[in-house]
C-alpha cells in the first residue's frame, strides 16, 4: 500500500500535468472531431478521411516512411551507440556532441541545408550526375528520398542516445564471457550486446517512430506539398482552411492509430528479461 | 500610457510597417504598440483560439481570412465614416465593411514573375505558362498560399472557368504539374529562382521586389488577360478594451502618405486615391484610377466558401 | 592438450601495477591451481590467458603459438567467471548451450544432449528452463561451472569454481573435474582461495602474492618446502614465531623469545634473526603433566570448535601460537598445556 | 572496445562512424558556409566571406531578445520535465500501481499528437480559464511535449539495472526518498541525461506551441528564426544556427575543462 | 539486541515451494549460522528476515514487535548480500559510508573515522577511493562486509560474507566479527556453506535442508548428535553405511553388508534396516598387520593429499567409505588397511 502512495507520489506530478495541461486542452479540440456544422453529432469527418483514398494514401505514406525511418535510425543509431559506449570517455563525449549538433540548429534551418544539398544543382544530384548516374535535371528534393534522409539526420540522436544509455550499463564481464565462449565478436554483438540493448532499441525506435509520424516541418520542406503525410494534412487543415474539426478527425485517427500499433512495443519495452 | 498590440509579417515587411506606420504612429498619438509576428493563416487560428482571452488589437490579413474572422465574431465592424481617410479609398477597399470587415490598405498584384537572364523569352499572357519553352523550369504555388489560391483562379479563368467551376483550371494544370516544382511558400520560390534554375512563376508583385532587392534577374509582368490581386486588409479584434485606438490606427494605416511608402519600399500597390508616387515607383505597381479598374477581384466569399474544397482537390490533383 | 607459457607479463591499470612479470609454463594436460590472498592477481593473470586483457608488458604462446594477440574467441579456451557472467536474457540451457553453439559443435539434438550431461553434473538437471536470476547463488555458480566444462576446450580457466558450494557439493564438483581432466586431458588452470581444495586436485600449485609467483610446485613439495615465510604462513597457516638459532652437536636448535629451547629440523645455519615455522596440524598438545620431548608449556588463551578438530590459540609470554588439533585433545582456556613439536617439522627461515 | 576486435573491423566501424558523421553534419556544414556568405541569399556554395549576417544578429535586438527568452524556458523546462519525468518513469518501470500500461500510453501520448491539434487546445484553454498567455503557458506547453522523451530514455536504462541495490540501501536504513536519491536515480543517469538533453532541445527548436502561445514579449528563437524565414530569408539564419551550434561545442569544451562532464558520460 | 522469532514461515515463488513452514528463535546477542546445501532456502530466509521478501505464510517479530509487514529500512538490520550489491556509482568509502549517512549516525568527520575504522577492519583502509568495480572479487566482498558492520544495527544478517577469502584472511575476518559480536551484543545470522566456519564462530547452528528446518542446536550438539541420516551426513560429511543392528550382552552391534560386525554407541535399537554412520575424522587406519580393535579390514581405493590431511577413499565389498586421516599416515591405493572405529562414535541411524 504504501508502495503505491510512493509510485503515486512519483507519478503524481507528471499524471498531473498531463491531465490539466493535455488531456484536458485536447479534448475539448478532439470533442470537435464529432461535431458537425450544424453542432449535432456526426461521424462525418471521420467518414470523409477514411472513405478516401487520397487521404488513405497518405496514412500509408506516412506509416511506410515512419517504419523505414525508424528501422534506418536503429539499424544506424545501434552500432554507432556501442561505439560510443566502448570508446573512452573523452571520445564519446565528442562523439555525443558531434550526433546531437544537428538538434542545435533550428529544424527549418537544418532543412534549408538539405535542400541545398538535394535540390537540382545540388551537392547530391551534381555527383550523381558527374558519375553518369542521373539526368542533368535530377533532383532529390521533393522526393520521399529526401523525406527519409531529412528525417533520418533529426530522429538519429534519438536512437542513439536512447541506446546508448542502456548499452553503458551492460555488464562487461558479460560480453567477455561470450568471447571466452567462442563467440565472435559479431557473434557476441547478435547474441549479447543486442538483446540486452533492446530496451533501448525500442525506446530510441519508440521515439522515431512517434516523431516521424508527427512531425511536419521536415517531410513538409523536403517532400514538398505533393507527397503530404498525415501531420501536415492536419496542419494544413488546422491552419490553412481552418478546418479544425476535421483536423481533430485527423488527429483522433492518428492518435489511436498509433497507440493501438505500439501497444504491444510499449508493453515490451521497460520489461526486464525473461 | 495606451498600448495597441498588432500582428506583421515579419521579415523586410515589418521593418518598413516599423517605419512607415508603427513608429510614426506611436509618436503622433503617445502610445505603445507591441507586434507580433504572424502570417495571416497564424494570426487567425490564434485568434479563433483565444477567442475567449484576445490579445491583438488590430489584425491584419493578407489572404481573405477576415470573412471568416468577420462571420464568426472575431472581429468588429468598422463603420467608413469613423474612418478619417475612408472617403479617399478606391471602392473596392471599403466593400467589405459593410460585411464586418476591415478596409483594405494595401493590394499585392499577382502576375508572373520570370528570370530575365536566363528564360527563353519574356511571357506576355497567362497562357504562356504553357509554351513549352518553360518546360521544366515553372514554379507553381500550393493553394494554401493566398498568393497560389489567386494565381490558380485566374488560370482556371484564362482556361474558362470560374469559381463554381474549376474544372479547366485543374485540367490544365494537371498537364503543367510533369514540367513544374509546386512549393508553398516565398523562401522556397526564393530557392528554387536563386538555386534550383526556375524562370517563371505566376506570384506576386512585391515579392518580385524582393527578390529583385536580393540580387535576382526578376521581372514582374502583368498577364495580359488581367490581374488578380491579394488584398491586404486591416481589422478591428473583437472583444478588446481600446477599440477607438485601435480604428485610429487602421486610419492611420490607410494615410496617403503610408501607402506611398508601402509603395516605394516593398511595391504594394496604394488604396488610397490621394496617393501620390514617383515615376519609377509608379510602373511598378498598380496605380492610378484606370490601373485599379483594371485589377480583378474574385468574390471574397465566395472563395473564402470554395476554399477548403479547392485546395483538397488541388491537393488531390498533386499529390504523387 | 596444449602447453601455455607466459612470459615475464606485466600488468598495470593506470598508475596500479598489478602484476610485475610473471612468467610460467603449463604443461599440456596439467592440473595448476593459482592460490593466492585476495587482491594478489589471480583473476587478472587468468584473464590475461583468456585474452580478455591486454598484457602491458610480456607475451604468451598457447601450444607454441604466440597469442598475445589473438582474440578470446580464437584461443579455444573456457573460462569461468568469478563472478559468473551468466548471461541473463537466456534460460540456464541456453546459457549452457551457448559456447557449443558459438563453437558449432555438434547437431542440435547432440547440444541438446551435452547441455543435459553438463547440467546433470552439476546437479542442476532439474532447473534447466529457470531464468538464471531465479537460481541461488550457489545454483548460479553451478551453472556458470556447466557452461565452462560444456564444450571441452583446450585450456579451461575457472576463477574460483567452488566458492560458494557447501561441502558436500564441492567434493562431489571436484570429483566431476578431476574425472573430466583425466578423461579429456585438459590443461585446467583454476583459481581458488582453498588450499585444501588446491593440494588436492592440482599436479602443480602456483602461489602468488601481490603480483608476483611466490613458489611453483607440486602440492606435497609446496606444503612440505614453502621457500619464503609467506609461503609458509600462507599454506598450512603455520606459526611464524622470530627465533635465534644455535648450533649443538646434535643438530640445530631455535632459541624463543622466552628462552625455551626446540630442535629444529637439520640443515639450519645458526644465525641471530630467523623465523621458526610451526604448522599448527604439526603442534600437539598433551596435559601439563606428560614429559615434553621437543618443546614447551603453554596455557590456553582461546578454544574454537571446528566440528571435526579444534583450534587453540596458546600463549607462551608475549606470543600466540595457533594450533589445530583432533576434536578429542579437550583443554579450556586458562589451562596450562605441554606443547611439542616433531623436530622434523620444525622449520627455520631466515627473517 | 573489448581487446581482440579485428584490424580490418576495427577500420570498418570507424568508416561507418565517419559516414554517419558525415551524414549528421553535411546539412550543418551547409549552414555554416551559407552564414558566412557575402550573398544576401540562402545559397551554397557561398560566394564570397563575410561575418555581416553575424553581425546583423546583435544588431537587431530581437534575435537576441529570443535567445535568452528561449535558452531561459529551454533551461526552466529540461530541469521541471527532467525531474517530473524521472519520477514518473521510476513509478512505470515498477508497475506497482494499477493501470501501469494504461499511464504508459498516456505519457506517450502527446509524443504522437501533432502539436498543432495540442497548441490550439492548451491556448483555447488557457485563454478560457487564465486569462491571456503567458511564460508560465509556454513553459507547461514545452513540458507537456518534453515529458515523453524524459520518461522513455529513462525507462529503457532502468530496464536492465540491477535490483539489488535498490534492496540494499534498505536495508541500509534507506528511506523511499533517500533510495529514489542516491539509488535509484544514479543508475538512471545515461537515460536522464539523454532525456534531458531531448527535453532542452524540444523546448529549444519547438516552433509549433511557441507559435500559437507567444505575445509580443514571449517570442523564441525558433519562431524568431521561422518569421525570418518566412518573409525575407537572409544568412542571418544560417549564422543564428552556426552560433549556435558554436556555443553549444564551445560550452561543452569549457564545462568538460572545469568539471570533466565526461564523468557524466560514463566510464 | 533483539530477540528474532520467526513464526511458520511459508515462501513460494509462483509454482516454486521455497520455505516450508520455517520456525525459529533466535535470542538476543546470539551468533547464529544457517547451514545448509546449495539452493536449500538460506538466501530466501534471510531476505524475508531483511524485509526484501514478503512471506506467502506465516510471520515475524524483532525484539517482541510484529514486522511482517514492516518495510526493510525500518528493521533496524544491516545485511550482507550474496552478490555484493555495492553502488557502482560510489566509491569504496561512499559505499560503506551509505548506511551510516542514510541512518543519520554521528556528525560527518564521526562518520568518517567509523568508516575508516570498518576499511582497516577487513584491510581495506588503503584502497578507500577506489570504485567498486576497480577491485578484486575478495576486495568487493570485504567492502560489502565492511558496510555491513559499519553501522551497528540491532541485527546482523551476513549471506556467505567470507566465501571468496583465502583462508588467512577468513580467519582475521571471523576473529573480527565474533569480537564485533561480542562488544555490541549484536544479533547476528550468518549463512554459510562451510560447516567449519559455522561451527566455530556461531552459539546455534540451524541445519537447513530444501525449505525446512532439519536441525537446530549449540555447535557440539549438532555434530556430536546429528538428529537425522542428512544432519550427521552433511555435517562433518559422513560415511552413510547400510546396515543390520543387532544386540549383544554388551550392547548393539552392526553388521555391515559384507558381514563384518561393529560394536556400536550404546542406546540403539535393534533393526533389520538402519545407517551406520560413520565420521571421516573418526576412522583410524592402521597397517593391516595391527590387530584391529573394532573395525573391518578394507583396501585403499584413492588418496587425496589435503596438506594437513589426506582423505583416503577406502573399498571394502561394493561399499566406499572416506576417511580423513592425518597428514603423517602414509598409505598408497592398492594397500590393505586395518580400519578401527571408536565405539562411542559409531552411530545408528533408523533408515
Ligand atoms: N525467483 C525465483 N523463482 C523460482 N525459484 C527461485 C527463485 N529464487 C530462488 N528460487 C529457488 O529457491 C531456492 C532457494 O533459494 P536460495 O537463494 O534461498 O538458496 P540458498 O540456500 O541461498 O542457496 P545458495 O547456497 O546456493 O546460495 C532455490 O532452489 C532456488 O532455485
Ligand atoms: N580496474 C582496476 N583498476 C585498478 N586496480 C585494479 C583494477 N582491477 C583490479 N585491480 C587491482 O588489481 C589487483 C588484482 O586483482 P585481481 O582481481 O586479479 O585479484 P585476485 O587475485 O583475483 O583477488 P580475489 O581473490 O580477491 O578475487 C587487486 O589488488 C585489485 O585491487
Ligand atoms: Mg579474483
Ligand atoms: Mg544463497
Amino acid at each position: 500500500m504504501r508502495d503505491r502512495i510512493e509510485d503515486l507520489a512519483l507519478a503524481g506530478p507528471g499524471i498531473l500535468l498531463l491531465a490539466l495541461a493535455f488531456v484536458l486542452p485536447i479534448t475539448e479540440m478532439l470533442r470537435l472531431s464529432i461535431v458537425g456544422a450544424d453542432g449535432g453529432l456526426t461521424v462525418e469527418h471521420f467518414a470523409r478521411f477514411l472513405t478516401d483514398s487520397y487521404y488513405l494514401g497518405i496514412v500509408w505514406r506516412t506509416i511506410y516512411l515512419s517504419v523505414l525511418i525508424t528501422m534506418i535510425c536503429a539499424v544506424i543509431g545501434f552500432p554507432l551507440a556501442y561505439v560510443m559506449a566502448r570508446v573512452r570517455p573523452g571520445l564519446r563525449l565528442w562523439l555525443i556532441v558531434l550526433i546531437i549538433l544537428p538538434l542545435m540548429t533550428s529544424v527549418v534551418v537544418r532543412t534549408f541545408g538539405w535542400m541545398v544539398l538535394l535540390g537540382r544543382g545540388g551537392l547530391v544530384p551534381f555527383t550523381f550526375w558527374k558519375l553518369g548516374f542521373v539526368g542533368r535535371n535530377f533532383t532529390l528534393m521533393h522526393t520521399e528520398a529526401a523525406i527519409v534522409i531529412g528525417m533520418v539526420q533529426v530522429l538519429l540522436p534519438f536512437t542513439t542516445l536512447s541506446i546508448l544509455g542502456v548499452v553503458m550499463k551492460i555488464d562487461r564481464r558479460l560480453e567477455e564471457a561470450s568471447r571466452t565462449m567462442g563467440a565472435s565478436f559479431f557473434a557476441t554483438l547478435r547474441t549479447v550486446i543486442l538483446p540486452l540493448a533492446m530496451p533501448g532499441i525500442l525506446a530510441g525506435s519508440l521515439l522515431a517512430f512517434t516523431l516521424s509520424v508527427s512531425s511536419f516541418v521536415t517531410p513538409s520542406l523536403l517532400g514538398g506539398v505533393r507527397l503530404p503525410v498525415v501531420a501536415a494534412s492536419i496542419y494544413d487543415a488546422a491552419t490553412k482552411t481552418l478546418e479544425w474539426n476535421f483536423a481533430a478527425a485527423q488527429s483522433v485517427i492518428l492518435l489511436v492509430g498509433v497507440l493501438l500499433a505500439l501497444t504491444p512495443y510499449i508493453k515490451l519495452s521497460g520489461r526486464r528479461h525473461g | 500610457k495606451d498600448k495597441l498590440v498588432i500582428n506583421s509579417y515579419g521579415g523586410a515587411y515589418e521593418q518598413i510597417h516599423r517605419k512607415l506606420v508603427i513608429e510614426p504612429f506611436m509618436k503622433k498619438y503617445d502610445v505603445d504598440v507591441q507586434v507580433i509576428t504572424a502570417y495571416s493563416a497564424d494570426a487567425l487560428a490564434q485568434l479563433r483560439a483565444q477567442k475567449a482571452a484576445p490579445q491583438f488589437d488590430v489584425i491584419h490579413f493578407s489572404g481573405g481570412q477576415e470573412v471568416v474572422a468577420a462571420r464568426e465574431g472575431l472581429i468588429s465592424a468598422i463603420k467608413a465614416e469613423e474612418l478619417s481617410n475612408g472617403k479617399d479609398l478606391y471602392p473596392f477597399a471599403t466593400e467589405g465593411l459593410s460585411r464586418g470587415e476591415g478596409p483594405v490598405h494595401a493590394v499585392a498584384a499577382i502576375g508572373l514573375l520570370y528570370n530575365k537572364d536566363k528564360a527563353p523569352k519574356k511571357p506576355a499572357r497567362w497562357a504562356d505558362l504553357w509554351d513549352p519553352a518553360y518546360k521544366d523550369h515553372i514554379v507553381l504555388t500550393d493553394l494554401s498560399n493566398s498568393y497560389g489560391l489567386l494565381g490558380f483562379l485566374m488560370l482556371n479563368k484564362v482556361k474558362g472557368g470560374d469559381i463554381k467551376n474549376p474544372d479547366p483550371g485543374f485540367d490544365a494544370v494537371k498537364g503543367l504539374l510533369g514540367s513544374s516544382v509546386v512549393v508553398s511558400t516565398s523562401p522556397e520560390m526564393q530557392q528554387n529562382f536563386a538555386q534550383n534554375d526556375a524562370w517563371i512563376a505566376p506570384y506576386a508583385q512585391d515579392y518580385a521586389y524582393t527578390l529583385r532587392k536580393a540580387g535576382l534577374p526578376i521581372e514582374f509582368v502583368q498577364g495580359a488577360e488581367g490581374t488578380p490581386a491579394v488584398y491586404l486588409t486591416a481589422n478591428l479584434v473583437a472583444n478588446r478594451p481600446n477599440q477607438d485606438l485601435a480604428k485610429k490606427f487602421i486610419d492611420f494605416s490607410l494615410s496617403p502618405e503610408v501607402q506611398a511608402g508601402w509603395a516605394t519600399e516593398l511595391r504594394y500597390s496604394p488604396t488610397n486615391k490621394a496617393t501620390k508616387l514617383d515615376d519609377t515607383v509608379a510602373k511598378e505597381v498598380v496605380y492610378g484610377e484606370q490601373a485599379v479598374s483594371g485589377l480583378m477581384r474574385f468574390d471574397p466569399v465566395a472563395v473564402d466558401a470554395a476554399r477548403a474544397s479547392l485546395v483538397e482537390r488541388w491537393k488531390k490533383l498533386i499529390a504523387r | 592438450m596444449a602447453t601455455l607459457e607466459l612470459n615475464q607479463i606485466v600488468k598495470s591499470f593506470g598508475s596500479v601495477d598489478v602484476l610485475h612479470g610473471i612468467s610460467l609454463t603449463i604443461e599440456s594436460g596439467q592440473f595448476v591451481s593459482l592460490l593466492g590472498p585476495s587482491g594478489c592477481g589471480k583473476t587478472t593473470l587468468l584473464r590475461i590467458i583468456a585474452g580478455l586483457e591486454n598484457v602491458t608488458r610480456g607475451g604468451l604462446r598457447i601450444a607454441g603459438r604466440d597469442v598475445t594477440n589473438v582474440p578470446p574467441e580464437d584461443r579455444d579456451i573456457a573460462m569461468m567467471f568469478q563472478s559468473y557472467a551468466l548471461l541473463p536474457h537466456m534460460s540456464v540451457r541456453e546459457n549452457v548451450r551457448f559456447p557449443l553453439r558459438m563453437r558449432k559443435r555438434g547437431t542440435r539434438s547432440e547440444q541438446d544432449q551435452r547441455v543435459q550431461a553438463a547440467l546433470e553434473t552439476v546437479q542442476l538437471g532439474h532447473l534447466a528452463d529457470r531464468m538464471p536470476r531465479q537460481l541461488s547463488g550457489g545454483q548460479q555458480q553451478r551453472v556458470a561451472l556447466a557452461r565452462a566444462i560444456v564444450s571441452d576446450p583446450k585450456i579451461l580457466l575457472l576463477d574460483e569454481p567452488l566458492s560458494n558450494l557447501d561441502a558436500r557439493l564441492r567434493e562431489d564438483m571436484q570429483v566431476e573435474l578431476i574425472e573430466l581432466h583425466r578423461r579429456l586431458g585438459l590443461t585446467t588452470v583454476f583459481v581458488t582461495h582453498d588450499q585444501e581444495e588446491a593440494l588436492s586436485l592440482s599436479d602443480t600449485v602456483v602461489l602468488m602474492n601481490a603480483g608476483r609467483i611466490e613458489q611453483v610446485g607440486a602440492p606435497q613439495e609446496i606444503y612440505a618446502a614453502p621457500r619464503t615465510s609467506f609461503a609458509s604462513e600462507f599454506i598450512g597457516s603455520a606459526n611464524l614465531i622470530p627465533v635465534k638459532v644455535g648450533e649443538t652437536a646434535t643438530g640445530a636448535q631455535a632459541i624463543l623469545p622466552s628462552g625455551e629451547i626446540i630442535s629444529v629440523a637439520p640443515g639450519s645455519e645458526p644465525c641471530q634473526k630467523a623465523h621458526l615455522i610451526l604448522r599448527q596440524e604439526d603442534i600437539k598438545l598433551q596435559p601439563v603433566q606428560t614429559a615434553v620431548q621437543n618443546g614447551f608449556r603453554a596455557t590456553v588463551e582461546t578454544r574454537v570448535f571446528l566440528g571435526a578438530r579444534i583450534r587453540y590459540v596458546l600463549r607462551l609470554g608475549d606470543l600466540r601460537i595457533k594450533c589445530l588439533a583432533p576434536g578429542t585433545d579437550i583443554f579450556s582456556p586458562g589451562d596450562p598445556v605441554a606443547v611439542s613439536v616433531p623436530e622434523s617439522r620444525a622449520q627455520i627461515i631466515e627473517a | 572496445m573489448v581487446k581482440g576486435v579485428p584490424n580490418a573491423l576495427r577500420l570498418l566501424t570507424w568508416l561507418l562512424v565517419t559516414l554517419t558523421l558525415i551524414f549528421v553534419l553535411a546539412p550543418l556544414i551547409v549552414v555554416a558556409g551559407v552564414s558566412v556568405s557575402e550573398s544576401q541569399f540562402i545559397a551554397f556554395p557561398p560566394t564570397g566571406f563575410s561575418l555581416r549576417w553575424f553581425a546583423a544578429i546583435f544588431e537587431s535586438n530581437a534575435y537576441v531578445h529570443a535567445l535568452t527568452t528561449s535558452l531561459k524556458l529551454a533551461v526552466l523546462v529540461t530541469v521541471t520535465a527532467t525531474i517530473i519525468g524521472a519520477g514518473a518513469a521510476i513509478a512505470l518501470h515498477r508497475r506497482r500501481l494499477p493501470g501501469t500500461g494504461l499511464l504508459a500510453g498516456l505519457f506517450l501520448s502527446p509524443l504522437i499528437l501533432p502539436s498543432i491539434i495540442f497548441a490550439i487546445g492548451l491556448l483555447m484553454l488557457w485563454s478560457a480559464t487564465v486569462g491571456p498567455v503567458s511564460f508560465w503557458a509556454l513553459w507547461i506547453g514545452h513540458m507537456v511535449i518534453a515529458l515523453p522523451y524524459v520518461i522513455r530514455t529513462t525507462l529503457a536504462v532502468l530496464a536492465d539495472s540491477d535490483p539489488f541495490l535498490e534492496e540494499a540501501a534498505r536495508t541500509m536504513g534507506a528511506s523511499r526518498w533517500q533510495r529514489i536519491l542516491y539509488v535509484v536515480l544514479p543508475q538512471c543517469v545515461p537515460g536522464l541525461a539523454a532525456g534531458a538533453f531531448f527535453a532542452f532541445n524540444i523546448s529549444f527548436d519547438e516552433a509549433v506551441v511557441a507559435l500559437f502561445l507567444r505575445t509580443p514579449d514571449l517570442v523564441t528563437l525558433p519562431i524568431q528564426i521561422y518569421n525570418q524565414l518566412e518573409f525575407s530569408p537572409d544568412p542571418t539564419v544560417a549564422a543564428v544556427s552556426t552560433l549556435m551550434m558554436g556555443l553549444t561545442v564551445f560550452l561543452i569544451a569549457i564545462i568538460d575543462r572545469l568539471l570533466g562532464i565526461q564523468r557524466f558520460v560514463g566510464t
